[in-house]
Protein backbone atom coordinates (compact mmCIF):
# COMPACT_ATOMS: atom_id res chain seq x y z
CA UNK A 1 0.00 0.00 0.00
CA UNK A 2 1.86 3.16 -1.39
CA UNK A 3 -0.04 6.09 -2.47
CA UNK A 4 -2.25 9.20 -1.79
CA UNK A 5 -5.80 9.66 -0.77
CA UNK A 6 -8.07 13.21 -0.25
CA UNK A 7 -9.55 11.63 2.48
CA UNK A 8 -8.61 10.59 6.37
CA UNK A 9 -6.18 7.96 6.36
CA UNK A 10 -7.27 4.73 7.30
CA UNK A 11 -4.19 4.07 10.29
CA UNK A 12 -5.49 0.33 10.96
CA UNK A 13 -5.51 -0.56 6.94
CA UNK A 14 -1.72 0.91 6.43
CA UNK A 15 -0.47 -0.95 9.63
CA UNK A 16 -2.60 -4.29 8.49
CA UNK A 17 -0.67 -4.16 5.01
CA UNK A 18 2.54 -5.10 6.83
CA UNK A 19 1.21 -8.18 8.64
CA UNK A 20 3.41 -10.77 8.45
CA UNK A 21 4.29 -13.91 10.87
CA UNK A 22 7.55 -13.58 10.13
CA UNK A 23 7.56 -9.87 12.03
CA UNK A 24 8.34 -9.03 15.24
CA UNK A 25 8.13 -5.77 15.51
CA UNK A 26 5.62 -3.02 13.51
CA UNK A 27 6.30 0.61 13.73
CA UNK A 28 3.53 3.61 13.36
CA UNK A 29 4.49 6.85 12.25
CA UNK A 30 2.27 8.91 11.68
CA UNK A 31 2.47 13.00 10.93
CA UNK A 32 0.00 14.91 12.32
CA UNK A 33 -1.67 18.80 11.60
CA UNK A 34 -0.24 20.47 14.96
CA UNK A 35 -2.12 23.47 15.83
CA UNK A 36 0.70 25.88 16.28
CA UNK A 37 3.96 26.78 14.15
CA UNK A 38 6.45 29.28 15.99
CA UNK A 39 3.76 30.72 18.22
CA UNK A 40 1.64 31.01 15.45
CA UNK A 41 -2.12 29.46 15.49
CA UNK A 42 -2.70 27.16 12.93
CA UNK A 43 -5.93 26.48 11.28
CA UNK A 44 -5.42 23.35 9.45
CA UNK A 45 -2.92 22.49 6.42
CA UNK A 46 -3.65 21.86 2.58
CA UNK A 47 -1.29 19.32 0.83
CA UNK A 48 -0.58 19.38 -3.09
CA UNK A 49 1.17 16.47 -4.77
CA UNK A 50 2.00 15.63 -8.31
CA UNK A 51 0.44 12.69 -8.10
CA UNK A 52 1.89 10.85 -11.29
CA UNK A 53 5.51 11.28 -9.82
CA UNK A 54 4.72 10.67 -5.55
CA UNK A 55 3.93 7.13 -6.69
CA UNK A 56 6.98 5.75 -8.07
CA UNK A 57 8.72 8.08 -5.42
CA UNK A 58 7.10 6.30 -2.76
CA UNK A 59 7.91 2.57 -4.58
CA UNK A 60 11.46 3.72 -4.65
CA UNK A 61 11.58 4.46 -1.05
CA UNK A 62 10.06 1.11 0.29
CA UNK A 63 12.37 -0.75 -2.28
CA UNK A 64 15.18 0.87 -0.46
CA UNK A 65 13.95 -0.03 3.22
CA UNK A 66 13.18 -3.32 2.03
CA UNK A 67 16.91 -3.81 0.06
CA UNK A 68 18.54 -1.49 3.06
CA UNK A 69 16.76 -2.89 6.26
CA UNK A 70 14.72 -6.07 5.34
CA UNK A 71 11.86 -3.84 5.69
CA UNK A 72 8.28 -4.25 4.51
CA UNK A 73 6.42 -0.49 4.29
CA UNK A 74 3.46 1.01 3.59
CA UNK A 75 3.02 5.08 2.87
CA UNK A 76 0.02 6.75 2.36
CA UNK A 77 -0.20 10.66 1.65
CA UNK A 78 -2.94 12.94 2.67
CA UNK A 79 -3.72 15.62 0.15
CA UNK A 80 -6.52 18.59 -0.08
CA UNK A 81 -7.18 20.05 3.59
CA UNK A 82 -6.36 18.29 6.51
CA UNK A 83 -7.75 19.46 9.99
CA UNK A 84 -5.76 19.59 13.33
CA UNK A 85 -4.91 16.25 14.84
CA UNK A 86 -5.58 14.23 11.85
CA UNK A 87 -2.83 12.44 10.79
CA UNK A 88 -1.48 13.64 7.14
CA UNK A 89 1.35 10.89 6.58
CA UNK A 90 1.00 7.47 7.67
CA UNK A 91 4.26 4.73 7.82
CA UNK A 92 4.04 1.34 8.54
CA UNK A 93 7.36 -0.51 8.87
CA UNK A 94 7.17 -4.27 9.74
CA UNK A 95 10.86 -6.01 10.34
CA UNK A 96 12.16 -9.29 12.53
CA UNK A 97 13.75 -7.23 15.49
CA UNK A 98 13.00 -4.04 16.46
CA UNK A 99 16.16 -2.33 15.67
CA UNK A 100 15.99 -2.84 11.75
CA UNK A 101 12.28 -1.35 12.18
CA UNK A 102 13.10 2.14 13.95
CA UNK A 103 16.15 2.52 11.49
CA UNK A 104 13.77 1.90 8.08
CA UNK A 105 10.69 3.86 9.82
CA UNK A 106 12.90 7.02 10.10
CA UNK A 107 14.61 6.28 6.39
CA UNK A 108 11.54 6.02 4.58
CA UNK A 109 10.11 9.26 7.13
CA UNK A 110 14.00 11.22 5.84
CA UNK A 111 13.44 9.83 2.41
CA UNK A 112 9.77 11.15 2.04
CA UNK A 113 10.13 14.71 3.27
CA UNK A 114 13.36 15.07 0.86
CA UNK A 115 12.03 13.50 -2.28
CA UNK A 116 7.98 12.95 -2.05
CA UNK A 117 6.81 15.92 -4.65
CA UNK A 118 3.74 16.97 -2.44
CA UNK A 119 3.85 20.58 -0.85
CA UNK A 120 2.07 21.77 2.81
CA UNK A 121 0.17 24.63 2.70
CA UNK A 122 -0.18 26.01 6.63
CA UNK A 123 -3.16 28.09 7.15
CA UNK A 124 -3.17 30.90 9.48
CA UNK A 125 -5.88 32.56 10.80
CA UNK A 126 -4.45 35.54 8.46
CA UNK A 127 -2.93 34.12 5.51
CA UNK A 128 -1.05 30.91 4.76
CA UNK A 129 3.09 29.93 3.75
CA UNK A 130 3.98 27.00 1.95
CA UNK A 131 6.03 25.05 3.72
CA UNK A 132 9.47 23.80 2.73
CA UNK A 133 10.75 20.59 4.45
CA UNK A 134 14.70 21.32 6.05
CA UNK A 135 16.40 18.41 4.74
CA UNK A 136 19.41 17.20 6.84
CA UNK A 137 22.23 17.25 4.52
CA UNK A 138 21.38 21.06 3.08
CA UNK B 1 8.28 28.15 -31.71
CA UNK B 2 6.85 24.92 -30.15
CA UNK B 3 4.14 24.65 -27.94
CA UNK B 4 4.58 23.50 -24.56
CA UNK B 5 1.73 23.00 -21.02
CA UNK B 6 3.41 23.26 -17.96
CA UNK B 7 2.40 22.16 -14.80
CA UNK B 8 2.70 23.91 -11.71
CA UNK B 9 2.42 23.48 -7.49
CA UNK B 10 2.23 25.06 -4.27
CA UNK B 11 3.49 29.22 -4.69
CA UNK B 12 4.36 28.33 -8.85
CA UNK B 13 0.46 27.46 -8.80
CA UNK B 14 -0.58 30.52 -6.88
CA UNK B 15 1.55 32.81 -8.64
CA UNK B 16 -0.38 32.41 -12.06
CA UNK B 17 -3.75 31.53 -10.73
CA UNK B 18 -3.88 28.28 -12.63
CA UNK B 19 -2.59 24.63 -12.33
CA UNK B 20 -1.59 23.87 -15.78
CA UNK B 21 -0.92 26.70 -18.94
CA UNK B 22 0.00 26.36 -22.36
CA UNK B 23 2.95 28.64 -23.63
CA UNK B 24 5.45 28.95 -26.46
CA UNK B 25 9.12 28.86 -26.31
CA UNK B 26 11.64 28.95 -29.27
CA UNK B 27 12.42 25.95 -30.24
CA UNK B 28 15.66 24.28 -28.29
CA UNK B 29 15.04 26.10 -24.96
CA UNK B 30 15.68 24.63 -22.00
CA UNK B 31 13.58 23.79 -19.02
CA UNK B 32 15.30 26.21 -16.65
CA UNK B 33 15.26 28.61 -19.73
CA UNK B 34 11.44 28.05 -19.75
CA UNK B 35 10.81 28.02 -16.11
CA UNK B 36 12.77 31.82 -16.47
CA UNK B 37 10.40 32.69 -18.92
CA UNK B 38 7.46 32.29 -16.69
CA UNK B 39 9.33 33.26 -13.24
CA UNK B 40 11.06 36.69 -12.34
CA UNK B 41 11.99 37.96 -8.60
CA UNK B 42 11.95 35.44 -5.49
CA UNK B 43 10.08 33.00 -6.88
CA UNK B 44 13.40 32.85 -10.00
CA UNK B 45 15.53 31.97 -7.14
CA UNK B 46 13.97 29.01 -6.05
CA UNK B 47 15.69 25.87 -6.00
CA UNK B 48 13.28 24.45 -8.74
CA UNK B 49 13.20 20.57 -9.75
CA UNK B 50 12.47 19.79 -13.50
CA UNK B 51 9.59 17.07 -14.65
CA UNK B 52 9.31 16.06 -18.50
CA UNK B 53 6.20 13.89 -19.62
CA UNK B 54 5.88 12.75 -16.19
CA UNK B 55 9.73 11.53 -15.61
CA UNK B 56 12.10 13.76 -13.56
CA UNK B 57 14.38 15.57 -15.43
CA UNK B 58 17.43 18.05 -15.36
CA UNK B 59 17.56 21.81 -16.15
CA UNK B 60 19.05 21.33 -19.15
CA UNK B 61 16.90 18.92 -20.88
CA UNK B 62 15.49 20.81 -24.02
CA UNK B 63 11.73 20.95 -24.56
CA UNK B 64 10.10 19.37 -27.40
CA UNK B 65 6.69 20.51 -29.44
CA UNK B 66 4.00 19.22 -26.99
CA UNK B 67 5.58 18.65 -24.24
CA UNK B 68 4.38 17.96 -20.56
CA UNK B 69 6.62 20.09 -18.47
CA UNK B 70 6.27 20.54 -14.46
CA UNK B 71 7.90 22.94 -11.87
CA UNK B 72 8.24 21.44 -8.77
CA UNK B 73 9.43 24.12 -5.95
CA UNK B 74 10.68 22.70 -2.87
CA UNK B 75 8.65 19.45 -1.05
CA UNK B 76 7.15 19.95 1.70
CA UNK B 77 5.56 16.40 2.76
CA UNK B 78 5.62 14.02 5.74
CA UNK C 1 -2.68 4.89 29.67
CA UNK C 2 0.00 2.81 31.32
CA UNK C 3 -0.67 -1.00 32.15
CA UNK C 4 -0.70 -5.16 31.49
CA UNK C 5 -3.56 -6.56 30.03
CA UNK C 6 -4.59 -10.47 29.88
CA UNK C 7 -6.45 -10.28 26.22
CA UNK C 8 -5.84 -8.99 23.18
CA UNK C 9 -4.48 -5.15 23.23
CA UNK C 10 -6.50 -2.39 21.64
CA UNK C 11 -3.84 -0.51 19.70
CA UNK C 12 -6.24 2.11 18.52
CA UNK C 13 -7.31 2.95 22.32
CA UNK C 14 -3.45 3.02 23.25
CA UNK C 15 -1.92 5.45 20.25
CA UNK C 16 -5.47 7.63 20.81
CA UNK C 17 -4.42 8.03 24.86
CA UNK C 18 -0.83 10.52 23.37
CA UNK C 19 -3.56 12.76 21.21
CA UNK C 20 -2.69 16.30 21.56
CA UNK C 21 -3.39 19.43 19.28
CA UNK C 22 -0.19 20.61 19.85
CA UNK C 23 1.79 17.55 18.47
CA UNK C 24 2.86 17.15 15.08
CA UNK C 25 4.45 13.38 15.33
CA UNK C 26 2.39 10.04 17.08
CA UNK C 27 5.13 6.81 16.62
CA UNK C 28 3.15 3.54 17.54
CA UNK C 29 5.48 0.33 17.99
CA UNK C 30 3.82 -3.02 18.65
CA UNK C 31 6.18 -5.87 19.42
CA UNK C 32 4.66 -8.37 17.52
CA UNK C 33 4.45 -12.34 18.73
CA UNK C 34 6.68 -13.63 15.42
CA UNK C 35 6.77 -17.82 14.20
CA UNK C 36 10.14 -18.60 14.49
CA UNK C 37 13.60 -18.30 16.88
CA UNK C 38 16.58 -19.47 15.46
CA UNK C 39 14.93 -21.57 13.15
CA UNK C 40 12.93 -23.11 15.10
CA UNK C 41 9.12 -22.54 14.86
CA UNK C 42 7.35 -20.79 17.54
CA UNK C 43 3.84 -22.28 18.13
CA UNK C 44 3.25 -19.16 20.97
CA UNK C 45 4.56 -17.12 23.51
CA UNK C 46 3.57 -16.50 27.22
CA UNK C 47 3.88 -13.76 29.77
CA UNK C 48 3.51 -13.46 32.97
CA UNK C 49 4.48 -10.36 34.93
CA UNK C 50 4.51 -8.98 38.40
CA UNK C 51 2.16 -6.63 38.43
CA UNK C 52 2.04 -4.97 41.44
CA UNK C 53 5.64 -3.49 40.29
CA UNK C 54 5.41 -3.13 36.79
CA UNK C 55 2.94 -0.50 37.09
CA UNK C 56 5.09 1.72 38.85
CA UNK C 57 7.69 0.88 36.50
CA UNK C 58 5.65 1.87 33.48
CA UNK C 59 4.66 5.12 35.11
CA UNK C 60 8.85 5.89 35.34
CA UNK C 61 9.56 5.14 32.27
CA UNK C 62 6.78 7.20 30.74
CA UNK C 63 8.08 9.94 33.35
CA UNK C 64 11.51 9.95 32.14
CA UNK C 65 9.84 10.08 28.73
CA UNK C 66 8.23 13.50 29.18
CA UNK C 67 11.36 14.61 31.12
CA UNK C 68 13.78 13.59 28.27
CA UNK C 69 11.90 14.54 25.20
CA UNK C 70 8.73 16.30 26.14
CA UNK C 71 6.61 13.36 24.71
CA UNK C 72 3.52 11.66 26.05
CA UNK C 73 3.55 8.50 26.43
CA UNK C 74 0.97 5.12 27.18
CA UNK C 75 2.51 1.80 27.19
CA UNK C 76 0.35 -1.33 27.30
CA UNK C 77 1.72 -5.05 27.84
CA UNK C 78 0.12 -8.58 27.27
CA UNK C 79 0.10 -10.88 29.66
CA UNK C 80 -0.60 -14.98 29.20
CA UNK C 81 -0.65 -16.37 26.40
CA UNK C 82 -0.59 -14.50 22.76
CA UNK C 83 -0.90 -16.10 19.70
CA UNK C 84 1.55 -15.55 16.67
CA UNK C 85 0.84 -12.08 14.92
CA UNK C 86 -0.68 -10.84 18.08
CA UNK C 87 1.27 -7.37 19.69
CA UNK C 88 2.66 -8.13 22.97
CA UNK C 89 3.39 -4.92 23.85
CA UNK C 90 1.82 -1.66 22.60
CA UNK C 91 4.11 1.83 23.23
CA UNK C 92 2.38 5.21 21.91
CA UNK C 93 4.63 8.34 21.97
CA UNK C 94 3.61 12.03 21.23
CA UNK C 95 6.09 15.05 20.55
CA UNK C 96 5.63 18.61 18.75
CA UNK C 97 8.33 17.19 16.03
CA UNK C 98 9.40 13.76 14.80
CA UNK C 99 13.11 13.84 16.30
CA UNK C 100 11.82 13.60 19.63
CA UNK C 101 9.49 11.06 18.91
CA UNK C 102 11.60 8.58 17.22
CA UNK C 103 14.19 9.04 20.29
CA UNK C 104 11.18 8.75 22.98
CA UNK C 105 9.74 5.67 21.22
CA UNK C 106 12.89 3.89 21.21
CA UNK C 107 13.96 5.11 25.03
CA UNK C 108 10.76 3.58 26.13
CA UNK C 109 10.85 0.13 24.51
CA UNK C 110 14.87 -0.51 25.84
CA UNK C 111 14.04 1.01 28.89
CA UNK C 112 10.71 -1.52 29.27
CA UNK C 113 13.04 -4.29 27.70
CA UNK C 114 15.10 -3.78 30.89
CA UNK C 115 13.73 -3.11 33.60
CA UNK C 116 10.02 -4.17 33.33
CA UNK C 117 9.24 -7.19 35.34
CA UNK C 118 7.45 -9.54 32.88
CA UNK C 119 8.78 -12.93 31.85
CA UNK C 120 8.55 -14.11 28.29
CA UNK C 121 8.05 -18.09 27.45
CA UNK C 122 8.38 -18.86 23.87
CA UNK C 123 6.28 -22.34 23.08
CA UNK C 124 7.71 -24.66 20.99
CA UNK C 125 6.60 -27.31 19.35
CA UNK C 126 8.62 -29.68 21.88
CA UNK C 127 9.48 -27.42 24.63
CA UNK C 128 10.01 -23.83 26.38
CA UNK C 129 12.46 -21.59 27.12
CA UNK C 130 12.15 -18.38 29.24
CA UNK C 131 13.66 -15.85 27.07
CA UNK C 132 15.66 -13.29 28.90
CA UNK C 133 16.41 -9.77 27.09
CA UNK C 134 19.63 -8.85 25.68
CA UNK C 135 20.57 -5.68 27.53
CA UNK C 136 22.89 -3.42 25.59
CA UNK C 137 25.13 -2.56 28.42
CA UNK C 138 25.77 -6.11 29.45
CA UNK D 1 12.33 -18.62 63.04
CA UNK D 2 11.00 -16.30 60.39
CA UNK D 3 8.21 -17.15 58.51
CA UNK D 4 8.08 -15.31 55.05
CA UNK D 5 6.43 -15.57 51.97
CA UNK D 6 8.16 -15.81 48.71
CA UNK D 7 6.57 -14.90 45.13
CA UNK D 8 8.01 -16.89 42.21
CA UNK D 9 8.24 -15.73 38.69
CA UNK D 10 9.17 -18.14 35.17
CA UNK D 11 11.22 -20.61 35.77
CA UNK D 12 11.92 -20.24 39.58
CA UNK D 13 7.87 -20.78 39.94
CA UNK D 14 8.12 -23.79 37.65
CA UNK D 15 11.12 -25.28 39.34
CA UNK D 16 8.86 -25.45 42.68
CA UNK D 17 5.43 -25.49 40.72
CA UNK D 18 3.57 -22.75 42.94
CA UNK D 19 3.59 -18.86 42.82
CA UNK D 20 4.18 -18.57 46.10
CA UNK D 21 5.68 -20.61 48.65
CA UNK D 22 5.68 -20.15 52.78
CA UNK D 23 9.05 -20.94 54.28
CA UNK D 24 10.84 -20.48 57.42
CA UNK D 25 14.16 -18.74 57.91
CA UNK D 26 16.99 -17.52 60.24
CA UNK D 27 16.35 -14.29 62.20
CA UNK D 28 18.73 -11.72 60.49
CA UNK D 29 18.15 -13.73 57.07
CA UNK D 30 19.31 -11.62 53.69
CA UNK D 31 17.20 -11.47 50.64
CA UNK D 32 20.24 -13.55 48.82
CA UNK D 33 20.76 -16.17 51.66
CA UNK D 34 16.78 -17.03 51.75
CA UNK D 35 17.27 -17.09 47.66
CA UNK D 36 20.31 -19.77 48.01
CA UNK D 37 17.86 -21.81 51.11
CA UNK D 38 15.66 -21.99 47.72
CA UNK D 39 17.49 -22.43 45.32
CA UNK D 40 20.81 -24.14 43.63
CA UNK D 41 22.73 -24.99 41.11
CA UNK D 42 21.99 -23.01 37.64
CA UNK D 43 19.33 -21.48 39.29
CA UNK D 44 21.09 -20.16 41.94
CA UNK D 45 23.61 -18.55 39.23
CA UNK D 46 20.89 -16.41 38.22
CA UNK D 47 21.28 -12.85 38.03
CA UNK D 48 18.28 -12.28 40.27
CA UNK D 49 16.50 -8.48 41.30
CA UNK D 50 14.79 -8.86 44.55
CA UNK D 51 11.54 -7.49 46.08
CA UNK D 52 10.23 -7.10 49.70
CA UNK D 53 6.94 -6.19 49.78
CA UNK D 54 6.07 -5.00 46.70
CA UNK D 55 9.30 -2.37 46.36
CA UNK D 56 12.60 -3.37 45.44
CA UNK D 57 15.38 -3.89 47.82
CA UNK D 58 19.24 -5.23 47.84
CA UNK D 59 20.05 -8.98 48.05
CA UNK D 60 21.81 -7.26 51.43
CA UNK D 61 18.26 -6.68 53.08
CA UNK D 62 17.17 -8.24 56.39
CA UNK D 63 13.90 -9.97 55.87
CA UNK D 64 11.53 -9.81 58.83
CA UNK D 65 8.47 -12.06 60.06
CA UNK D 66 5.33 -12.03 57.73
CA UNK D 67 7.18 -10.42 54.73
CA UNK D 68 6.48 -10.64 50.89
CA UNK D 69 9.13 -11.47 49.17
CA UNK D 70 9.56 -11.54 45.83
CA UNK D 71 12.28 -13.52 43.66
CA UNK D 72 12.48 -11.95 40.04
CA UNK D 73 14.56 -13.83 37.15
CA UNK D 74 16.11 -11.70 34.09
CA UNK D 75 13.17 -9.85 32.61
CA UNK D 76 11.62 -10.91 29.11
CA UNK D 77 9.34 -8.05 27.94
CA UNK D 78 8.62 -6.55 25.12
Amino acid sequence: MLGLTDGPIDVATVRNAVDDPGFGAILVFEGVARNNFDGRRVTHLSYEAYEELAVPVLQAIAKECFENFGAKCAIVHRTGPVPIEDPTVVIAVGTPHRPACYDASRYALEALKARLPVWKKEVYDDGHDWKRNQVPDE
Amino acid sequence: MLTISVRLFAQLREAKGEETVTINVSAGSTLREVYEQLFEGPLRALPIAFARNDTYAKPTDVVEDGDNVAFLPPVGGG
